[in-house]
């Protein structure tokens, strides 16, 4: 009963496929679990965004979207409904074609990603042996989307947020990669199920995820830092920062483009953070061993949720970086960290198990962090400060 | 004051136009991109416009225009009674109806030499404050939602405000265009109920002052994005005529609360907050300072404040006309300074009606400030300044 | 430093999130059309005239029982000029018995009426008051806006409501002015009726 | 703080050729002011800012006034680091028409500059030596200066329902001309009734 319940949807999609001749069964079960995934995740996305704008509301004090259906959770279909019948606007001087692709460039490459990943035990559409590369290889292109979206609408606040995109999100693609690999390093597998495979044990009833390694917590920090900007939320939504470039490189965007433009980076965020939970938090593997049960797909979609929620939790508290303390902050914090963490991640690995090098990877890292956070705040003059008074 | 006594000293032999912005050099060959900031964009607080070249991301000219919201407020109050002009003066700084009622009645009280009764004075007092405390909670709002934080910290000083609001609807009737204040006292008095539930509220402000700090002060994005930007040296800030919280973040020792010790305030006892870098970050923590001092004026005053009557009963209304004179009288606006001038002919309408305008002054240094930062900053140098364009434009 | 600046911050915003669905001080909103607070009842909106039915065998005729004698002081204090008054030819009696003026027309444009109480304050016959009415909304932004004077009119009793305490007060007054008002209609009438009778005799 | 003709007095002794002269002000508040002739206005201005007693070193306040025979504009000056205050200066034009110039006051204190431009957009006094004189209220190309007591005011503006007497038979014509319609129901059968 418990394994019916984990393998739903695999053995759904079985029972589908068996109606169909031997020879379409593969082509047929691919398509399915596509349309399934292509049905979830926009699903997935209407959700997030009430939940995110009640979450953000609740935040400040305020009450969120409570009028369209219970609670407010049609929402979505309204704002649906809406962004289908505006206007088009496709600016007079704008390269129209490649205008009109962007949207379509950006969502297809942010969906592509997610054929790599296990969403639960023998749920992955493709098991890539190099699936993590597959997966950077189509989060990298998705720049290009944003660049031609910024560059064909010509409009200068377009301009400006689509250069800031790519510079930010080439930037964040080496400490995004880089603290992957100390994964792949203890794993040795560039294959997500592998990943996920090892980090499935328990010791104690508590599992083995990498997140509870010093190298593993510290390459999740990074990995989150650099998903946040990689995905252009807050505190690193500086592409669209609406305060000084009124929407980014998304400005001339309308109607159901811009709807587009808003899917993708919600299905990123989705994709992304699926990939840390894979990579860092065992993917769909229970925290505890006596909850082995539950299905596993439960479990993935739940962490991918509550990563989800600090993304929101996060964008309500933190003010947005300026473009070159942005960059500062990768090229001086997050990538000598990475780099620091793959040597720390080797250690790990030859160091042999005992206490000894729990303590000494966490003090390398722990002594970085600090060195390097503090060395940076004071080469900016950065820090709290005293007022005097006049009577 | 060691600070103020050397920029006078090295203000005297400063060679000419020492005072004007420094031209900057693009970097990067090629044209300047020319932007348009304004006056439909999301962060210029109305209708302002900035007419910015980037080069790069960094500002090389940048040039305020203004006159978007421009009603010629002073040619319409040269055209109707003194009385008149007062709900016009609620539309000026909208943040801070009470003390744009304040200055105008102040300047008229000066004018035809009216006496205030002291139970005015303390009303005056209490409702300045509470104003003072709504605009610099907001200010610091709209700031922060400038640097991005989805408007979170505005949120909760819009919270905080709408308890301020709520008395002052309670007592004059309208939550923002008060119409309040009249020559020789105030409209209404307060009850005592709404003296009881003023000081519940005070009660609560240092609370929220506490939760402001928790949320923001020591955030280290904050620190990056505001310590040392937008930097105005003591000397230009008075030159330029700036005043309010900015000039004393610059380090300046000048509230006309203490100088001119208008109204009662002299009877209080409370601190100025100065800084010492003139930033952004300075701008902001001078206004969280300010704010707990106000919290400190309105307790006092609260405590004193005795029964009597709030408007002398030899006051005019209807048909004020002064004698032939002039007179220009100030208060600490929380923008600033902000003055009126009135020149009566005897008539029963001004002869000339001035507004000193702290918002429109305070911008005058934009450009320096501006000149060679990233344009992130100019929203946020701008944001800092604390203007609302009612009164800019006027 | 080093991030802890922004885990408070992240603390704040999480006891602020947590508080919203516990605390009515953090949680302040009304649901407008459901929820509604009462004004104050110093609240003002916009202007109406006020009439007093008791003194009128009728009680609903507004036209007869208005306050205002069409002194045209609130049109010409008006700061933003939104009153617009043209005065009766003839005379009626008013509230106290005196042939007064009458506004024929008495119009004010809310549209351009800025609820600043002016025209109240100098009003010297408690004949304009201000409501508290505020949804007043209309398609017809030029007829729907401009409020002639019978739809200004309101009775003394509805200003008792809005305004219980000012009423009051301004009651007082009325009725000690009445008697004053009487005492002199007295000594005139009386010195009317020796004027006839020794007109007569 | 000094008086008036203290500074008079000052100034002269400072500046030779200083012309000044005392406007006294009859109304309660005392704020007597200073003349300057035009010629002298900038020496005066810069003693004023850097004299060791006086250093009104903050300017508050500038306003344009427009007399039925001339300009003037008129500096209210404070001191920060003495904490005195208020001195008024005071300009005059030779006449409203062709003479209006006046030495700017912004190389010496620079708060003037948004003053001055506003005084220049909304009086038509032409400040000589101001680094930026432009409109800063009113458009670009706009002619004639609104504040000043002969402006009439067009026609155009947004017509409101209130509108009575000429100002509502200025706007029915401009209505008509423009547009060849009459103003929708004002076209006087209110005013019959």
């Amino acid at each position: 009963m418990i394994d019916t319940c984990d393998q739903i949807f695999v053995l759904l999609q079985h029972w589908l496929v068996s109606f169909l001749p031997a020879a379409w069964q593969t082509a047929a079960g691919v398509l399915l679990s596509v349309a399934a995934i292509v049905c979830l995740f926009p699903a997935l996305f209407a959700l997030t965004t009430v939940f995110e704008r009640k979450g953000l509301a609740r935040i400040q004090n305020r009450l969120g979207p409570n009028r369209v259906g219970p609670f407010g959770f049609f929402q979505p279909i309204a704002d649906g409904i809406k962004s289908l019948t505006k206007e088009d606007i496709v600016p007079l001087s704008a390269d129209a074609a490649v205008h009109f692709l962007a949207p379509v460039l950006l969502v297809v490459t942010v969906f592509m990603g997610f054929a790599v990943l296990p969403m639960g035990r023998n749920m992955v559409l493709v098991d890539l042996d190099a699936g993590l590369l597959f997966y950077f290889a189509m989060g990298a292109s998705s720049e290009l989307a944003v660049f031609m979206a910024g560059w064909s609408s010509r409009n200068k606040y377009s301009l400006l947020g689509a250069m800031r995109a790519v510079a930010q999100m080439i930037s964040y693609e080496v400490p995004l990669l880089l603290s992957s690999v100390v994964v792949v390093m203890i794993t040795g597998s560039l294959s997500l199920t592998k990943i996920v495979e090892a980090q499935n044990h328990y010791t104690w009833g508590l599992p083995h995820w990498y997140i509870f390694t010093p190298w593993g917590f510290a390459g999740f920090l990074m990995y989150a830092i650099a998903t946040t900007a990689e995905t252009n939320r807050s505190p690193f939504d500086l592409p669209e920062g609406e305060s000084e470039l009124v929407a980014g490189y998304h400005t001339e965007y309308s109607g159901f483009k811009f709807a587009l433009f808003f899917l993708g980076e919600y299905v990123a965020m989705f994709s992304i953070s699926g990939l840390g939970t894979t990579l860092f938090l065992g993917g769909w593997s229970a925290p505890f061993s006596f909850l082995t049960w539950v299905p596993s797909w439960i479990w993935f979609f739940s962490k991918l949720m509550l990563s989800i929620f600090v993304f929101i939790w996060m964008r309500g508290t933190l003010p947005r970086l300026r473009q070159d303390q942005l960059m500062n902050f990768a090229w001086k914090f997050v990538l000598p960290m990475c780099l620091l963490n793959l040597m720390v991640a080797g250690l790990w690995r030859f160091m042999g198990d005992g206490w000894l090098r729990w303590v000494v990877c966490s003090a390398i890292l722990l002594l970085a962090y600090v060195g390097l956070g503090l060395g940076e705040m004071r080469r900016q003059r950065l820090g709290p400060r005293s007022y005097r008074y006049a009577e | 004051m060691s600070e103020m006594q050397s920029h006078s000293a090295i203000l005297a032999d400063k060679p000419q136009g020492w005072n004007r912005p420094a031209a900057i050099e693009p970097q990067n060959e090629g044209e300047l991109l020319e932007v348009s900031m304004g006056p439909h964009h999301p962060s210029t607080h109305g209708v302002f416009r900035m007419d910015v070249a980037l080069d790069g991301e960094r500002v090389i000219r940048l040039k305020p225009v203004f006159g978007y919201l421009h009603r010629n407020h002073e040619k319409l109050a040269e055209g109707q009674s003194y009385l008149a002009s007062m709900p016009y003066t609620d539309r000026l700084d909208y943040i801070c109806p009470i003390t744009n009622n304040w200055a105008y009645a102040l300047a008229v009280e000066k004018l035809i030499g009216q006496e205030v009764p002291e139970r005015a004075e303390y009303l005056r007092v209490i409702l300045g404050e509470l104003t003072r405390y709504q605009n610099h909670a907001s200010s610091i709002g709209f700031l922060i939602q400038e640097m991005g934080a989805s408007g979170t910290p505005l949120m909760y000083a819009f919270r905080e405000r709408e308890k301020i609001l709520d008395l002052f609807e309670e007592l004059t009737g309208a939550r923002m265009m008060v119409n309040y204040m009249r020559f020789g006292g105030c409209r209404v008095d307060a009850s005592p109920g709404w003296l009881d539930r003023t000081r519940k509220v005070v009660a609560g402000l240092s609370g929220f002052a506490d939760e402001f700090d928790q949320l923001l002060k020591s955030n280290e994005i904050l620190m990056a994005r505001t310590q040392g930007v937008g930097v105005l040296r003591p000397e230009l800030a008075v030159n330029a005529g700036v005043t309010g919280p900015m000039l004393r973040a610059s380090g300046v020792n000048y509230d006309i609360r203490k100088v001119d010790g208008y109204g009662i305030y002299n009877r209080f006892n409370f601190r100025v907050p100065l800084g010492d870098h003139g930033d952004v970050y300075d701008r902001y923590m001078i206004r969280m300072l300010e704010m707990r001092e106000s919290i400190e004026i309105l307790n006092q005053a609260l405590r004193e404040i005795q029964p009597g009557p709030v408007m002398d009963p030899k006051a005019k209304i209807r048909g004020l006309r002064p004698k032939p004179g002039e007179a220009y009288g100030r208060i600490e606006a929380p923008k600033g300074e902000l003055g009126f001038y009135l020149i009566s002919d005897g008539g029963p309408n001004p002869y000339r009606y001035r507004v000193r305008p702290p918002s429109l002054i305070n911008l005058t240094v934009l450009e320096d400030m501006c000149l060679g930062v990233n344009v992130a900053d100019v929203v946020l140098i701008f944001g800092s300044v604390d203007i609302v364009l009612g009164e800019v434009d006027r | 430093m080093l991030g802890e600046g922004i885990i408070k911050g992240m603390v704040e915003t999480a006891k602020n999130f947590f508080g919203s669905y516990f605390s009515a001080e953090r949680l302040t909103t009304v649901e407008y059309p459901e929820q509604r607070i009462a004004p104050y009842e110093a609240a003002r909106v916009f202007p109406f005239l006020v009439f007093d039915s008791k003194n009128h065998a009728g009680g609903t005729d507004w036209e007869s029982g208005l306050r205002c004698v069409a002194c045209q002081i609130c049109e010409k204090e008006c700061p933003p000029k939104c009153i617009f008054i043209e005065k009766s030819k003839d005379k009626k009696p008013d509230a106290l018995g005196r042939l007064q003026f009458y506004p024929a027309r008495f119009d004010i444009d809310i549209s351009v009426c800025m609820s600043c109480q002016i025209c109240v304050e100098v009003c010297p016959f408690e004949a304009i008051k201000m409501d508290t009415e505020f949804e007043l909304s209309t398609e017809d932004r030029f007829g729907g806006l401009l409020l002639d004077r019978k739809q200004l009119a309101k009775s003394n009793q509805y200003y008792h409501q809005i305004h219980p305490a000012e009423a009051t007060g301004v009651d007082a007054k009325l009725a000690a002015e009445k008697i004053k008002a009487h005492a002199k209609v007295k000594i005139t009438d009386e010195a009317k009726t020796a004027a006839i009778a020794g007109a007569g005799a | 703080m000094k008086t008036v003709e203290e500074i008079k007095a000052m100034i002269e002794a400072a500046v030779p050729g200083a012309v000044v002269e005392i406007v006294p002000n009859p109304s309660p508040s005392g704020q007597h002011s200073l003349r300057l002739a035009p010629e002298c206005a900038l020496a005066v201005a810069k003693f004023l800012r850097d004299d060791a007693e006086l250093r009104l070193d903050f300017l508050s306040n500038v306003t344009g006034v427009d007399w039925p025979d001339s300009l003037e504009a008129v500096y209210h000056l404070y001191s920060v680091e003495k904490k005195h205050g208020p001195v008024v200066i005071r300009m005059k034009t030779v006449n409203r028409t062709d003479q209006v110039e006046l030495p700017s006051l912004t190389p010496i204190w620079r708060s003037a500059e948004f003053q001055e431009r506003e005084i220049f957009d909304l009086y038509g006094i032409i400040f000589t030596g101001h680094p930026d004189l432009r409109r800063l209220l009113m458009w670009e190309g706009f002619k004639d200066h609104p504040m000043r007591r002969d402006y009439r005011e067009p026609d155009d503006y947004e017509y409101e329902p209130t509108a009575h007497d000429d100002v509502l038979k200025r706007a029915q014509a401009h209505q008509v001309s423009a547009t060849g319609q009459p103003i929708p129901g004002q076209e006087g059968t209110e005013d019959a009734a």
